[in-house]
C-alpha cells in the first residue's frame, strides 16, 4: 500500500512533463491528458483512503522510503513520504476538487492556443502540492512550497503578453519568497535544535528544548504560513492574482495553494503547542486578516476580487482556529475543507458569468442574470448560501464551530476573538450578498451600457485581452463547464453536515491534531443564535443597499473606508512607497557608488601613477649634460657612503 | 609506474590548442572540429578520473611526483581529492559546451585572409584555458600550482580583449574601447593579487622549507612544522588576497562585472564557471590546509566580506540595465555564498560550497549562454531592448526561465541543494550571519524574476517579432545542461558522496568539528 | 736637482716647484674650463698637461713623464687643434647656461665631490711613504717595461687590440658614404632656375666694400652686408667679419681732421647708424 | 713636502674637469675636460706609486693613456661626423634621448 503513495505525485507530474516537453503535437489531446492524470492521482488517493478506513485508528500512518536526497555529514534530507488522516484529507481535497478544475478548464480555456502548456502547469501545481502534504520532514515539505510558488506564477503569470499578469505573478512569487524566507530559516532554527527536521523527532523533542527556541521557529512558521495563505501582512499578491484565467483562482483559493499555511501550522502542532505566545500572534494574525479580508471584500466591484478577499477572511478564520491550539485544530481543516469545495464553486460560478458575459469582471455592469444562467445560478447560490453559514449547509457546521472555539479560548482574548469571528461573519453574509445581488438579480445592466470603460483603479484590465465590449449576449456555459459546478454544489451543501454528524471528522483527525474541549463561556447554542443574528444583519443591510434601489453603472466615488478597501486599505501603496520605491533608490545609489567608490579607488590609483609616470618622464629632457650632473651626483653621493663606511 | 591520467587530462587539452592553432587559414570549419573533439576526448579523460576515484580511498589519488626544478625542491606533483575530481569533472564538462555555443563567435573577425587566423586562436585560446584549469585543479605542489593559477590569465586575457562582445549601445567604436578596458582591468586586478600571491609563496618556501602542499599540511597536523603566529597570518592573506580576486569577494569584486559584460557569454561562462572557481577551490585547499590557525583568525571577516558580496551583489543585480551585468552581480552573489560556506568550517558549509561551485557552473552557464542567445539575435545587451521573447520563442523563454529559477536556486533544482547546506551549515556556527544571508533568497528571487519579465513576458516588442527560437545546436547545448541541473536537484547524492570525505578531512585539518545540536533528536 | 733625489725624498725644491707649478697647472684647468673660445681652452690645457709631465718626472715617472709630453701635448693636443680648426678657431660658444638650474647644479656637485675627495685623502693617514728609488733602481723605464711585458702582458695586448679597434672606428666614422650620386653642375643650374634662386651665380665678396678679403661680406647698394657673397662654411661658423661700418667710419674721422684743419668747429659730426649700431 | 699635496692637486684638477664637463657645451671643450679628468687620476696614480714604492701605479698610468688617447680618437671622430650632420658642435643640439 505504502508504495502507491508515490504515485499520487508521480500522476500529475509525470503529466506536466509529458505536456510541457510534448511539444505541439499533443495540443489536440494535452488537456484530456492533464484532467485524466488528475483524476487518476484522485482514483488511487481513493484507494488509500479506503486502505486507511481499513486500519485501527492508531495504524493509520504510512511511511514510504524512497531514496536519500541530502546526505552530507549529521545533515540526512531524505525524500520520505507520509500519509496520516491529516495529508490524506488534504490529498482527497487537492485531488478531488483538482480534478474538478481540470474538467472545467477544458471548457474555459477552449480557445486559448496554449492550453496544452495551461494544462501542464495545472499538474504541475497539484505535484506540489501533493509534495507539500506528502512530506515526511521540513525540508521536503520546503520543496513542495517554492514548487506551488513556482507553479502559481506560471499560472497567475499565465497570460504573459499582459504586462498585469506578468506583474502579478511576479509578485505573488516575491511576497511567497519572503514568507519561504521564513520556514528555511526555521527549517534551520531546528536543524540546529534537534540535529534534524523529519517530523517524527523533532515533533517527539519538542518538548525537550526551551520555550524561546520553540517560539522562535514557530513564527518562523507562521511567517511562511503568511506568505502562502495571504495573510496580513503578507496578503497583498493575492488580490493581483487574480490576473490568471478564473480555474486558476479557484484552485489557488479552494484547493491547493492558500490552504499550505493552514496546515503548516496544524502540521506542526507539537512545536505550537509548545510556543502559547506564538500561538497567541497566529490567532492575531487570524482575527485581522479575517476582518481586513472582510472589508475588502465589500468594496469590490471586481466580482473575482471581492471573491479574493472572501477567501482572504476565510482563510483568517482558519489560521484563527488553529492559533487557538487543540480547541481548533480539527475545525481549522474542517473548515478549509467545505471552503475548498464552496470557494471552488463560487469561483467557478464566477467564471462561467464571466464566460457568458465577454470576461466582463465588474459587477455593476451585470445584474438579472439568474435567467440567462440558471445552473451558474443555483450552484452559485447553493455556494453563497454555504459561505455565509446558511442553517443546515457546510459554511454553518464549520464556521460556527470556530466561532464556538474562539470564544472557548476564554479570557479577555477569547471574547476579542469570538467577537471579530462574529462581526466577520456579519460582513461576510453583507458583502456575498452583495456579489449576489448584483450579479444575478436587479434590472440587466449590461443592456445598452455607456461605451467608454469607467476607469476606475481597481477595474479589472483582464477585460482589454480576450473579447470585446459589445454587449453580451448572456448564455449558460456548456456541459463541461457545469458539471464540476453541480458536483462541487453538492458538496458544498452536504460536506459541513456529513463531516459534523456524529463528529465523524474530528474522530478522523484526532489522533494527528490531537482535541480538547475549550471552557466555552457561552453555551454553544448561544453562539449559534449570534452568528444567525449576525448573519441576518448582514444580509438585510446588503438587501437594503443594493436590493431595493437601482445599483449605478458607475461606482460612487463612496466613503472615505470604501475607497480605502478599495485599494485593499492602502496596504499596496504602503509596499509601493516603502519597499518598492526605496529599494530602487538603495539600488540606484548602490550601483552608482560601485561606480564612483569602489571603481574609482581603483581607477584613482591607476590614474595617480600616470600622472606620477608623467611628472618623471619630464626629468628625461635628453641633455646629455644634465644626466652627466646626476651620473656625477650619484658618484658623489657613492663616495660619500663609502667614506662614511670607512669612516664608522 | 601506472598511466599517468592526471597528466594526460591536462596535456590532452593543450596539444590539442597547439594542434588546433596550427590549422591553416582556409580549414577553418576543422579547427572547430578538432578542437571540439578535443575537449569531448578531455571529458572522456575527467569521466575516467571520475569513476577510477575512490571516494573511501586515500585522500590524494591517481597521484605523480617528478622533480622539476631540484634546487627550489620545486616538484611536478598531481593528486585530486573529491573536490578536484568534482571541479574537473564540471570543467571538463562545460568546456565542450561553450565551443558549440561559441562555435560561430569568431566568425565575425574573419577577414578571409591568409594569415589572420581568428577562429583557430578562439577555440586554442579556450582548449589552453582548459588545459591550464586543469592542472591548477590537479597540482599539490604549490609553486606548480602558481605557475598555472597566473598562466591561466594569459589566454582569457586575449579571449576577453580579443574576441569581446561586439553589441554595444554605443556602436563598435565605444565597444572597443570598453572592451580592452575590461580586459586591462581583469588583467590588472588579477596579477595583482598573484604577484602577492608570489611573495607569500616564496615566504611559505623560506618558512617550511618545501612547495608540495602534501608535505607541509602533514609537517603542520603533526606539528613538526611550526610557524609563528603572525608569519601564518601574513601568509594566509597574502594566498587568501589572490583567490579573493579570483573568486571576486567584496570589494575585489569590480572587475568581474566589466569582464562578463564585454566579453562574449560563452567566455563569460569560462569566467566565471571555471576561472573563477580555481580561486575557491584554492581557498578551500590551500589556504584551509596550510593555515589552519590563520584561517580560524580570519574567518569573522571573512564571513562579513562574504555576507556583503551576497547582498550587495544581489542587489546591484537588481539594479542593472545590461542583461550580462546582471548576471555578473548576480554570480558574485553566489561566491559570496560559495566563500560563506568555506569559512563557516562546517560540513554542511564545506559540501555545500563545494556543490555549489558544480552548480553555480551550470545554472550560470545555462542562463549565460541563453542570455547570449538572446543577444545574438537582438544586437543588443540592454534589458530594455527586450519584451515579450516568450511569445515569439517559447522554448528560449523556458529554458531561460529554468536558468533564472536555478540563479534563484528553486528546490528541485542543483543551485538549491548547494545554497541551503552553506545557510544551514553557516547557521549552525554563526546564527545572525546565516539569517542575513537568507535575505539573499529573497533578492534573488527579485533580480532574477524582473529580468525574466523584462526580457520575456509583456507585449512583444517590434524588434523582437521576428526572433527564431532555439537552434538545433543551441538545443544541443542547452538540453543536457537543464537536465543534469534537475537531476543533481533532485539527486545530489553521487557528487555529495565524492566530496564529502574530502570534506571531513579539510576539517580535521582545521581541527574544527560541527556544533552538536541542542537537542540529541537525531539519535 | 738629481732624479737620485727626487726619487725618494721631496727636497725644499721639490716644494716651491710643486707650489709654483700647482698653481699654474689649477689656473691652467680653470681657463681651460672658462675659456670662451675652444681654442683657448685647448692651449690652456696643454699647460696645464706639460706642468703635469713635469710634475710626473719629479715623481720618478720618467718614462710617462715623458710620454706625457710626446703622446698628449704632442699628439691629442694636436688631435684636439685639428678638430678645433675644423670647427672654426674663432668660433666662440657663450657661456650663457641654457638649462635651467644646470649651472648651479654642477658647481654645486663639483663642490660637494672636491670637498669629498679632500676630506678622504686627508681621512687617509698617508704618513709615511718609501720612495721610489728601490722601484727604480735599475731605470724606470727597464722596470717598467719588465712589469708590462710580464704581469701586465695580456692588459698591455688588450690594449694593442683596443688602439686598433679605435683607429678603425675613428676612420668608420668620419669617411662619409655617398648615399645618392652627385649631382652636376647642369641639375644644380637647372634646379636654380627652377627654383628661381640665384639664377646668376653668386656674387663675389667684397663687392662695394673696399676690402677683399673672403671672410668679408660684400655691401648692397644701400650699405648692408649681403651674407650670400660669403662662403658657406664661413657662414656656418659665423666667422663674418662685418665691415661695413669702418669705412664710414673712416671717412668720418677724415672728415673730422679736415674740419679741424680748416676750423670749422661748429658743424656736428654726422652720426651715422649703423656706425652706432657697430659700436655697441 | 708631504707628496699628500699631489694628490689634493690631483682632486683639485679632477673636480675642476668634473665641473668643465658639466657647464660647458661645446663637445671639444668637454673632451679637453675629460681628458683633464685623466690625467688628475694619472697625478694620484703616479703619486701613489711613488708612495708605495713600486710601479704599478706607473704602469696603470700608462694604461690610461693609451685608453684615453684611443677615446679622444673616436670622440672626436664622433664630433667631427657629429658636426658634419647638425653644423655645429654643441652637445645639447644632440637632445635626441629625449622621449
Amino acid at each position: 500500500m505504502e508504495n502507491l503513495i508515490a504515485l499520487l505525485i508521480a500522476a500529475p507530474l509525470l503529466g506536466a512533463a509529458v505536456l510541457l516537453v510534448g511539444g505541439r503535437r499533443l495540443d489536440a489531446v494535452g488537456h484530456w491528458i492533464g484532467t485524466l492524470l488528475a483524476a487518476v492521482s484522485f482514483g488511487i488517493g481513493l484507494v488509500l483512503f479506503a486502505d486507511l478506513l481499513g486500519r485501527s485508528a492508531d495504524q493509520r500512518t504510512l511511511t514510504q522510503h524512497l531514496f536519500s536526497w541530502i546526505p552530507v555529514a549529521g545533515f540526512q534530507a531524505d525524500v520520505t513520504f507520509r500519509l496520516d488522516q491529516l495529508s490524506m484529507t488534504f490529498v482527497l481535497l487537492i485531488t478531488g476538487v483538482g480534478s474538478l478544475i481540470h474538467l472545467y478548464s477544458v471548457g474555459y480555456m477552449e480557445h486559448d492556443e496554449r492550453r496544452r502548456r495551461f494544462f501542464g502547469y495545472l499538474n504541475l501545481f497539484l505535484a506540489a502540492m501533493l509534495l507539500l502534504v506528502l512530506a515526511d520532514n521540513y525540508l521536503l515539505l520546503y520543496f513542495g512550497w517554492e514548487g506551488v510558488g513556482l507553479a502559481s506564477y506560471l499560472l497567475i503569470g499565465f497570460w504573459q503578453h499582459k504586462p498585469g499578469a506578468a506583474t502579478a505573478a511576479k509578485k505573488a512569487f516575491l511576497v511567497n519568497r519572503v514568507g519561504d524566507m521564513g520556514l528555511a530559516i526555521a527549517i534551520m532554527l531546528m536543524f540546529a535544535t534537534f540535529g534534524t527536521f523529519a517530523f517524527g523527532p523533532v515533533f517527539s523533542h519538542a518538548g525537550d528544548t526551551s520555550e524561546g527556541r520553540l517560539t522562535a521557529i514557530a513564527l518562523m512558521l507562521l511567517l511562511a504560513a503568511c506568505g502562502k495563505s495571504a495573510q496580513v501582512p503578507l496578503q497583498s499578491w493575492l488580490g493581483d492574482a487574480m490576473e490568471g484565467p478564473t480555474p486558476v483562482s479557484a484552485l489557488i483559493h479552494a484547493a491547493t495553494m492558500v490552504t499550505a499555511g493552514v496546515y503548516l501550522i496544524v502540521r506542526s502542532a507539537a512545536v505550537f503547542n509548545g510556543a502559547p505566545s506564538a500561538q497567541l500572534v497566529v490567532t492575531v494574525v487570524g482575527a485581522v486578516t479575517l476582518l481586513f479580508g472582510a472589508i475588502v471584500g465589500c468594496a469590490k466591484d471586481d466580482i473575482k476580487k471581492a471573491l479574493a478577499g472572501s477567501t482572504m477572511s476565510q482563510i483568517g478564520y482558519m489560521v484563527l482556529a488553529a492559533g487557538l491550539g487543540p480547541i481548533g485544530y480539527v475545525f481549522a481543516i474542517m473548515h478549509l475543507v467545505t471552503h475548498g469545495f464552496f470557494k471552488a464553486g463560487l469561483f467557478l460560478g464566477a467564471g462561467s458569468v464571466m464566460h457568458g458575459m465577454n470576461d466582463e469582471v465588474d459587477m455593476r455592469k451585470y445584474g438579472g442574470l439568474r435567467k440567462y444562467m440558471p445552473v451558474t445560478f443555483i450552484t452559485f447560490g447553493l455556494g453563497y448560501l454555504a459561505i455565509i453559514g446558511f442553517p443546515g449547509l457546510s459554511g454553518f457546521f464549520s464556521k460556527d464551530k470556530i466561532i464556538e472555539a474562539a470564544f472557548a479560548k476564554g479570557g479577555t482574548e477569547g471574547w476579542i476573538l469570538g467577537g471579530a469571528a462574529l462581526l466577520g461573519a456579519a460582513i461576510t453574509a453583507f458583502y456575498m450578498t452583495r456579489v449576489m445581488l448584483l450579479t444575478f438579480f436587479g434590472e440587466e445592466r449590461w443592456r445598452n451600457r455607456p461605451t467608454a470603460s469607467p476607469a476606475e483603479p481597481d477595474v479589472e484590465p483582464a477585460a482589454e485581452d480576450r473579447g470585446t465590449r459589445a454587449e453580451p449576449h448572456p448564455h449558460e456555459s456548456p456541459r463541461v463547464m457545469t458539471i464540476p459546478m453541480i458536483v462541487l454544489a453538492v458538496g458544498s451543501v452536504l460536506g459541513g453536515a456529513f463531516f459534523s454528524i456524529g463528529d465523524r471528522f474530528l474522530h478522523w483527525l484526532e489522533p494527528v491534531t490531537g482535541h480538547s474541549e475549550g471552557n466555552s463561556p457561552l453555551s454553544a447554542l448561544t453562539v449559534t443564535a449570534a452568528t444567525m443574528v449576525c448573519l441576518a444583519i448582514g444580509v438585510a443591510i446588503a438587501w437594503a443597499q443594493y436590493g431595493r434601489k437601482p445599483v449605478p453603472v458607475v461606482a460612487p466615488r463612496g466613503s472615505l473606508l470604501t475607497r480605502a478597501a478599495r485599494r485593499d486599505l492602502l496596504q499596496d501603496d504602503f509596499n509601493h512607497v516603502v519597499l518598492v520605491r526605496g529599494g530602487e533608490h538603495l539600488t540606484r545609489s548602490l550601483v552608482y557608488l560601485d561606480h564612483t567608490l569602489i571603481d574609482g579607488v581603483v581607477n584613482g590609483t591607476a590614474a595617480s601613477v600616470g600622472g606620477l609616470s608623467g611628472r618623471m618622464r619630464r626629468l628625461q629632457n635628453g641633455f646629455a649634460r644634465s644626466y652627466a650632473v646626476s651620473m656625477f651626483g650619484g658618484a658623489a653621493l657613492l663616495v660619500a657612503a663609502t667614506l662614511l663606511m670607512r669612516a664608522v | 609506474m601506472s598511466f599517468p591520467l592526471l597528466t594526460a587530462t591536462a596535456v590532452l587539452p593543450a596539444v590539442g590548442a597547439i594542434a588546433t592553432a596550427a590549422v591553416p587559414a582556409a580549414r577553418r570549419t576543422a579547427a572547430k572540429w578538432l578542437a571540439l573533439a578535443v575537449s569531448l576526448g578531455t571529458l572522456a579523460l575527467a569521466v575516467t578520473i571520475l569513476v577510477r576515484f575512490d571516494p573511501g580511498g586515500a585522500r590524494y589519488q591517481l597521484t605523480e611526483s617528478h622533480s622539476w626544478i631540484a634546487a627550489f625542491g620545486v616538484r611536478y606533483e598531481l593528486g585530486v581529492d573529491g573536490i578536484a575530481v568534482a571541479l574537473i569533472g564540471l570543467t571538463a564538462l562545460l568546456v565542450p559546451f561553450v565551443m558549440l555555443a561559441g562555435w560561430h563567435d569568431a566568425d565575425q573577425l574573419e577577414t578571409g585572409s591568409r594569415r589572420w587566423r581568428p577562429t583557430q586562436g578562439f577555440f586554442a585560446l579556450i582548449l589552453a584555458l582548459e588545459a591550464m584549469v586543469i592542472i591548477s585543479f590537479e597540482a599539490t605542489d604549490v609553486f606548480l600550482f602558481y605557475i598555472f593559477f597566473e598562466a591561466m590569465l594569459i589566454p582569457l586575457y586575449f579571449l576577453i580583449g580579443g574576441f569581446g562582445d561586439r553589441a554595444h549601445e554605443h556602436g563598435e567604436k565605444a565597444a572597443s574601447t570598453q572592451r580592452s578596458y575590461a580586459a586591462v582591468k581583469f588583467l590588472l586586478y588579477n596579477l595583482a593579487g598573484g604577484l602577492i600571491m608570489l611573495a607569500a609563496v616564496i615566504g611559505l618556501y623560506v618558512v617550511a622549507g618545501s612547495f608540495s602542499l602534501t608535505e607541509i599540511a602533514q609537517a603542520r597536523a603533526n606539528g613538526s612544522l611550526h610557524m609563528a603566529t603572525d608569519v601564518e597570518r601574513w601568509l594566509f592573506l597574502g594566498f587568501f588576497f589572490a583567490f579573493a580576486v579570483k573568486a571576486p569577494l567584496w570589494p575585489l569584486h569590480t572587475w568581474l562585472p566589466n569582464a562578463m559584460q564585454e566579453s562574449t557569454a560563452p567566455v563569460a561562462v569560462l569566467i566565471t564557471a571555471v576561472v573563477d572557481k580555481v580561486g575557491t577551490f584554492a581557498m578551500l585547499r590551500f589556504c584551509l590546509q596550510l593555515f589552519p590557525e590563520a584561517s580560524k583568525w580570519a574567518t569573522p571577516v571573512i564571513l562579513v566580506l562574504a555576507l556583503i558580496s551576497i547582498i550587495y551583489g544581489a542587489l546591484l543585480a537588481v539594479g542593472q540595465r545590461d542583461i550580462k551585468r546582471l548576471i555578473a552581480y548576480a554570480s558574485i552573489s553566489h561566491f559570496g555564498f560559495i566563500i560563506m560556506g568555506i569559512f563557516a568550517m562546517t560540513s554542511q558549509g564545506q559540501s555545500g560550497a563545494t556543490l555549489y561551485m558544480v552548480n553555480h557552473g551550470l545554472s550560470t552557464a545555462v542562463l549565460m549562454l541563453i542570455a547570449g542567445f538572446l543577444i545574438s539575435r537582438r544586437g543588443s545587451r540592454l534589458i530594455a531592448d527586450y519584451g515579450g521573447v516568450q511569445k515569439v520563442a517559447p522554448v528560449l523563454a523556458g529554458t531561460f526561465l529554468i536558468g533564472s529559477l536555478a540563479t534563484l536556486s528553486l528546490p528541485g533544482l542543483a543551485p538549491f541543494v548547494s545554497e541551503f547546506l552553506v545557510l544551514v551549515g553557516t547557521f549552525t556556527r554563526y546564527p545572525a550571519i546565516g539569517i542575513a544571508a537568507t535575505f539573499g533568497i529573497v533578492l534573488a528571487a527579485l533580480y532574477s524574476l524582473v529580468l525574466y519579465q523584462r526580457t520575456m513576458t509583456g507585449p512583444v516588442k517590434k524588434e523582437v517579432s521576428a526572433m527564431p527560437d532555439l537552434r538545433v545546436r543551441e538545443l544541443v547545448v542547452v538540453a543536457p545542461l537543464v537536465v543534469l541541473l534537475i537531476f543533481l536537484g533532485v539527486y545530489p547524492k553521487p557528487v555529495a558522496d565524492i566530496v564529502n570525505p574530502a570534506v571531513k578531512q579539510t576539517l580535521s585539518d582545521v581541527h574544527k568539528t560541527d556544533p552538536k545540536p541542542e537537542v540529541e533528536a537525531a539519535k | 736637482m738629481t732624479a737620485q733625489l727626487a726619487a725618494y725624498s721631496t727636497s725644499t725644491g721639490e716644494a716651491f716647484q710643486f707650489w709654483v707649478l700647482g698653481t699654474v697647472a689649477v689656473i691652467g684647468a680653470l681657463c681651460t674650463v672658462f675659456m670662451r673660445r675652444a681654442v683657448h681652452s685647448a692651449l690652456c690645457l696643454a699647460a696645464t698637461m706639460i706642468v703635469l709631465a713635469v710634475f710626473y718626472l719629479a715623481n720618478g715617472a720618467y718614462f710617462l713623464g715623458v710620454v706625457q709630453i710626446v703622446v698628449y701635448t704632442g699628439a691629442i693636443m694636436m688631435l684636439f687643434l685639428f678638430v678645433v680648426m675644423l670647427v672654426g678657431v674663432t668660433a666662440a660658444d657663450s657661456l650663457k647656461e641654457t638649462i635651467k638650474g644646470q649651472r648651479w647644479l654642477a658647481l654645486l656637485c663639483g663642490l660637494g665631490f672636491g670637498i669629498l675627495l679632500f676630506a678622504g685623502i686627508a681621512h687617509a693617514s698617508l704618513k709615511d711613504f718609501h720612495g721610489i728609488g728601490r722601484a727604480n733602481a735599475n731605470g724606470n723605464v727597464e722596470g717598467l717595461a719588465s712589469l708590462i711585458f710580464t704581469r701586465y702582458v695580456f692588459a698591455f695586448e688588450l690594449t694593442g687590440a683596443l688602439l686598433i679597434t679605435a683607429t678603425v672606428g675613428a676612420m668608420v666614422l668620419t669617411h662619409r658614404q655617398r648615399t645618392e650620386r652627385a649631382r652636376t653642375q647642369r641639375e644644380l643650374s637647372e634646379q636654380r632656375v627652377r627654383e628661381g634662386t640665384h639664377v646668376p651665380p653668386l656674387p663675389a665678396p667684397g663687392v662695394y666694400a673696399r676690402h677683399n678679403a673672403v671672410d668679408i661680406a660684400g655691401l648692397l647698394p644701400d650699405g648692408t652686408p649681403s651674407e650670400l657673397t660669403v662662403s658657406k662654411t664661413l657662414r656656418e661658423r659665423g666667422q663674418i667679419r662685418d665691415v661695413s661700418t669702418e669705412a664710414l667710419n673712416d671717412l668720418r674721422a677724415l672728415e673730422q681732421r679736415a674740419e679741424e684743419r680748416l676750423e670749422r668747429t661748429e658743424i656736428e659730426p654726422a652720426t651715422f647708424k649703423r656706425s652706432e649700431e657697430a659700436s655697441k | 713636502m708631504n707628496p699628500v699635496n699631489y694628490l689634493y692637486l690631483a682632486a683639485l684638477l679632477f673636480t675642476i674637469g668634473a665641473t668643465g664637463v658639466l657647464i660647458r657645451r661645446n663637445a671639444i671643450v668637454i673632451f679637453m675636460c675629460i681628458e683633464l679628468m685623466l690625467n688628475a687620476c694619472n697625478l694620484a696614480l703616479v703619486a701613489f706609486s711613488r708612495m708605495h714604492g713600486n710601479l704599478d701605479g706607473q704602469i696603470i698610468a700608462f694604461f690610461t693613456m693609451v685608453v684615453a688617447a684611443a677615446e679622444v680618437v673616436v670622440g672626436l671622430a664622433i664630433i667631427v661626423s657629429l658636426f658634419r650632420s647638425r653644423h655645429s658642435a654643441s652637445v645639447d643640439d644632440a637632445s635626441l634621448m629625449k622621449l
